[in-house]
């Protein structure tokens, strides 16, 4: 056992996964001799070296092609795009060639590689460097997604992100990068599109991702102190996503809600929201609720980002709606 | 000198580019280089045809007066070597080995294609050839070539990268991100400018504040400028066995500008109209594999050897034009195939 | 009463409003003398000469940025993304800084910009040249999102667009350029945020956009053969989106379907669905179904690319599961 | 000379730059530009200090050390002309008039800043100043910039729109595709590229091709190679008129690189340790308020005069302090406010 930052934890994962294999190589913006702007590769380069952990210069389409161009010709590349806001100046790359080759080419290219970057907001760094993009990468076929919300989580789905054949966005999330848990030692290797059951209750299921997870989890436990229990879900990936899981769930509890960082319109809830009211439908009690950023940029100020993103306070009342 | 004085005199400028008489080719080779240049020919012509009868659907963009810059590298590159290009690259594919059904089939979206109708014209991939992609959205592959060459770096396998762009690319920003990342990494990356004068329908010259919209740049990046005659299948070999090798031997990236004109529209649908007439006159006198005919019978080729290889590449077009009609549409199923490298689509659980 | 093509359409509503109003400009490649790759600009080089209709570079962020620049500082600009694949080569512009600024200063800027693009799949372009990206934008807090299915809606909508002071992504249809109508001479001005009921019928309610309305329709009118009766509506913008005179429909039809283009995952669907599951679960008789193209890219392929996109007989196949 | 050896001799490179005797500012100017960077390097140094007590949250970039810059061009301005800056944007805002209050008010938060905390230090953004705006995405400003000198040329109004950015900006597409249409429009905007020799923590030199990022790249762009001291206000000022005068008259872009040097760390989180002492040293050693100050003096400026200007910025910014201490946090209503022109965000009905 050691106890771990979620920010040390990337930095452990990644190692595990290049010590093992040599192809795995680290691409990105001051993530060498610097440690990356959240600290999160510290180490890496003074135990890989400077051929195995590449700083570049600020050109995100330039970064995320070397990963591209690498993956296809042997190499399993990890490219970090420092926040997920700056996907926007490499989309091209994510969306429309690295999502879609594999199809194209039918099957002839394979893409294994992770793009990790720092996601979400809750510290105050403004519109530009706070958003919670997961939810662009879902909406495009090819790709893989995951959010981590746990500190063993971020090294075992690093793993499995680094041994998957195709390629994976990794969202970190920075008001989390400071979170502290203990691990166990050794080895740690996780599975992509397995949800995670955090707890169980018969009256409500409530999905959360990432930095949502312990806002929903302590939701639950202020609810169960008013009778209402909560079965809390940590999807910990939108691709591939764990219906079944949350479906088993609203099977029994009859009401589901979900808790996403991200503004409104089109959040990872509205994809799950949608297919439990296709397939589902007769299990539900209650409206699905979602809990969520209003569809607002989100503030610099603290008072106002506070306000933006869900709370505790928030998510029992979406609980509420869904019950009443 | 002013756009349009520029454009009149274009052919006779681009002349005087040319350094062919070193690093001239063997004539074994200058007999590969035509052969190459008209299997290219041929199967342009051919889907051009195909397009007017309906055949080829979607889109297509010919290379047609471009072959020289294809056939030359095709020709000097080596095998295992990684070609990128964009949705100009029938003649790219072929030039690397690629078998004209499976290009033709594509065209066409049928199952004999490259990708089974999945990529299209525009997508044209084989890796088996080092066929590394053809890429539809402008700049892009550029980032990705450096990727391939990074990897041949890194695991020492010494292969080198071409990366085949047009002159409207040199504006976006993925073409300074990339070449510059290139020189900074110091890959064995081969840039390649077919300066054809054209984006889709407007002048590069009315977009662009230099006059060699690539080689002008290359100072940017701390690379040598070079400009090359395009149209001339000596000076692009020479040109290109130069910068493999540089690469090859770990001096790096080279960014290469080569002078060429496209006989037809920018794609399928484009009659070409914005074009002077003189202008496209003045080019087609220096059709690359016209004048370079007349060049190897001048060096003492044998007529009968060269009318050989147009027979025989006329079969080949032939053939393939008649298996790819043949073939039928892909199978439904592959819809659903291969989004993911487990073979399937599947997203969800 | 002039019979007029979209694409024709295209370019008399920016016509009229480029009369009106001497602040509007047209920026993008390809758009002047040549009149754009899919002739929807045709005359207005000839019109309005050099100084307002401009050619630029391949570059499609300089492009946006001028538009965002000139228009926080006086002028109106239409700019042209040539297909909307090539967004991704622009996402920073877009979500990142016009649909940010205006939040991120307080109000003191305002962007009255139009970006226009061919948008959609059915002609056989491939993965890189088809997609439906009006998701992508709809995800975006700070932008309008348009999408006109017919002729007279493409001079309204595209003049209401110009005039609103918000940036608006206006999305033409490309397998729609083609489609011919009578349209009213004379000035033709539209509302943004309105849908429009196109059939009426008691059975179900289905929801269209661009493309999928003439779809839609036709599985309407197919199914009224066959005894059951639909609502047909489209949307036409989605942000706005007219919420209400759907969920009005489906509060007297009790079945919603929806008609997407794009692939499954995070379509306007989606957000749709959530909407009604959670404000009108009570109205529901059946689940809500999505009719959608697979979440897979689109291939080349004729044969393969009517597979995908969604047919009238897929939307009869939705309808009889919400109904079943 | 490589990476290192031009790192430890910067300063006396930098110093060979100058040409300032000629295009001199007269004394009021330069007293002007005295007072100026006074204001400057007592607001960011304060915005230290209250940073260390935990009052400004978030993150925040100064510019110590980069004052002689922004003070230039603010005072070389015309009302009404643009500036468009980075997150390490304050100088700029207050070099074009922007109150202390309100910088500070945004730092912290407070319902007294330009953007009433909903921008936050990244953003500063006063239209009614001219300060367009302070971007946070790394290069994209640059294209922005472009379209309000379009504006201005389209209008025919004759403001001059200046862009101010960072070394590491020019290795990214968004630089190359905006100088590169500002060329071919010929629009009247000035690039200034201040570069202080590092990204966030990585030498500019370590990731670029090119000794000057920004000069060697202009010819790419048919632009002049232009490198100033960035330290010396009164070649930047020289150099500001200059540019301005020639975007002004129609004549067209400058690129500007300006070489200077931050005194700390890229953001508040940043100790700046990846520096070698000498360097900093030796950059201290060029700090272009201190160096400014002695000019002045050895050119018969009273050190009264100075002094006052000093304590006048002192006071400036307690007053600043005080009121932005005492300002509320934003109000609630504002999370809601904004999104749209009609005040709202409202998305749907
Ligand atoms: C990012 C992007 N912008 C625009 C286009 C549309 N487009 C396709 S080809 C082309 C012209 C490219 O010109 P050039 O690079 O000279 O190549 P050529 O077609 O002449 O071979 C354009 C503008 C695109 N595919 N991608
Ligand atoms: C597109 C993008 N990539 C990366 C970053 C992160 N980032 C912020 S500032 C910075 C360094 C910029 O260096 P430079 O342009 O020299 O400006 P300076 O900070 O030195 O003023 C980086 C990499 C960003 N904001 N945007
Ligand atoms: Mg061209
Ligand atoms: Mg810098």
């Amino acid at each position: 056992m050691a106890l771990l930052t979620y920010r040390e934890a990337v930095a452990r994962g990644i190692a595990q996964e290049m010590d093992r294999d040599s192809s795995v190589v680290l691409i990105g913006e001051d993530i060498g001799a610097a440690g990356g702007v959240f600290k999160a590769t510290v180490g890496l380069y003074e135990r890989f070296g400077p051929k195995r952990v590449l700083d570049t210069p600020i050109s995100e389409q330039a970064i995320l092609g070397a990963a591209m161009g690498a993956a296809m010709t042997g190499l399993r590349p990890i490219a970090e795009i420092m926040f997920s806001d700056f996907f926007a100046v490499c989309w091209d790359l994510v969306a429309n060639e690295i999502a879609k080759t594999r199809y194209m080419t039918n099957g002839q290219v394979t893409l294994p590689l992770v793009i990790r970057s720092g996601n979400g907001g809750g510290v105050r760094f403004g519109a530009q460097h706070s958003q919670s993009i997961e939810n662009w990468a879902m909406a495009i076929p090819g790709v893989k997604v995951v959010a981590p919300s746990s500190v063993a989580d971020v090294i075992g789905l690093m793993a499995a992100s680094v041994r998957d054949p195709d390629p994976v966005l990794f969202f970190e999330h920075k008001a989390l990068y400071a979170a502290k848990e203990d691990v166990p030692d050794g080895e740690i290797v996780g599975e992509l599109g397995r949800a995670k059951v955090i707890r169980e209750g018969s009256d409500v299921t409530i999905v959360a991702l990432a930095a949502m997870v312990p806002k929903a989890v302590a939701a639950a436990e202020m609810l169960a102190g008013q009778g209402i229990h909560a079965t809390v879900i940590d999807l910990r990936s939108l691709i591939p996503l764990d219906v079944a899981t949350v479906a088993d769930s609203v099977a029994r509890t009859g009401h589901l809600v979900t808790v996403e960082e991200n503004p409104r319109a089109l959040g990872w809830g509205a994809e799950l929201s949608s297919i439990i009211a296709e397939e589902n439908v007769f299990d539900l009690d209650g409206p699905i609720v979602r809990v969520t950023t209003p569809h607002v940029p989100l503030p610099a100020a603290d008072s106002l980002e506070d306000l933006a993103i869900p709370s505790p306070e928030r998510i029992i009342d979406g609980v509420r709606r869904s019950l009443a | 000198m002013t756009v349009n004085e520029y454009q009149k005199v274009a052919p006779s400028v681009v002349t005087a580019y040319v350094s062919s008489q070193e690093g001239r080719p063997d004539t074994a080779t200058r007999v590969a280089l035509y052969r190459s240049m008209v299997r290219l020919r041929y199967l342009e012509k051919r889907a051009h045809d195909l397009f007017l009868q309906g055949l080829v659907k979607g889109t297509s963009h010919l290379g047609l007066g471009q072959e020289a810059i294809a056939a030359a590298f095709g020709t000097a590159m080596r095998k295992g070597d990684y070609t990128f290009a964009t949705y100009r690259g029938h003649n790219h594919a072929l030039a690397r080995g690629v078998s004209m059904t499976s290009v033709m089939g594509e065209l066409m979206g049928r199952s004999c294609g490259l990708m089974a109708g999945k990529g299209g014209s525009m997508h044209l991939t084989s890796v088996e050839h080092g066929m590394m992609g053809s890429y539809a959205i402008v700049g892009a592959h550029l980032t990705i070539a450096n990727g391939a060459a990074f990897s041949s770096k890194y695991r020492g396998t010494g292969e080198v990268t071409v990366c085949f762009f047009g002159d409207g690319t040199t504006n976006i920003g993925a073409f300074h991100e990339a070449v510059n990342l290139a020189a900074v990494w110091q890959l064995p990356v081969v840039f390649v400018c077919e300066n054809n004068l054209y984006m889709e329908y407007t002048s590069i010259f009315d977009v662009t504040p230099v006059e060699n919209p690539a080689a002008d740049r290359a100072a940017a990046y701390g690379l040598e400028s070079i400009v090359v005659d395009g149209n001339d299948a000596d000076a692009m070999y020479a040109t290109a066995v130069t910068a493999l090798d540089n690469a090859r031997s770990g001096r790096g990236p080279s960014l290469i500008e080569a002078k060429t004109y496209r006989h037809g529209g920018h794609s399928r649908a484009d009659p070409g109209k914005y074009r002077p007439d003189e202008e496209l006159q003045a080019w087609l006198a220096r059709d690359p594999v016209i004048t370079y005919r007349a060049r190897l019978v001048e060096a003492g080729v044998g007529v009968q050897e060269l009318d050989l290889i147009e027979e025989a590449a006329l079969k080949e077009v032939d053939r393939a034009t008649e298996e790819s009609r043949n073939s039928p549409p892909p199978d439904p199923s592959l819809l659903m195939k291969d989004v993911f490298a487990d073979g399937g689509a599947t997203w969800r659980s």
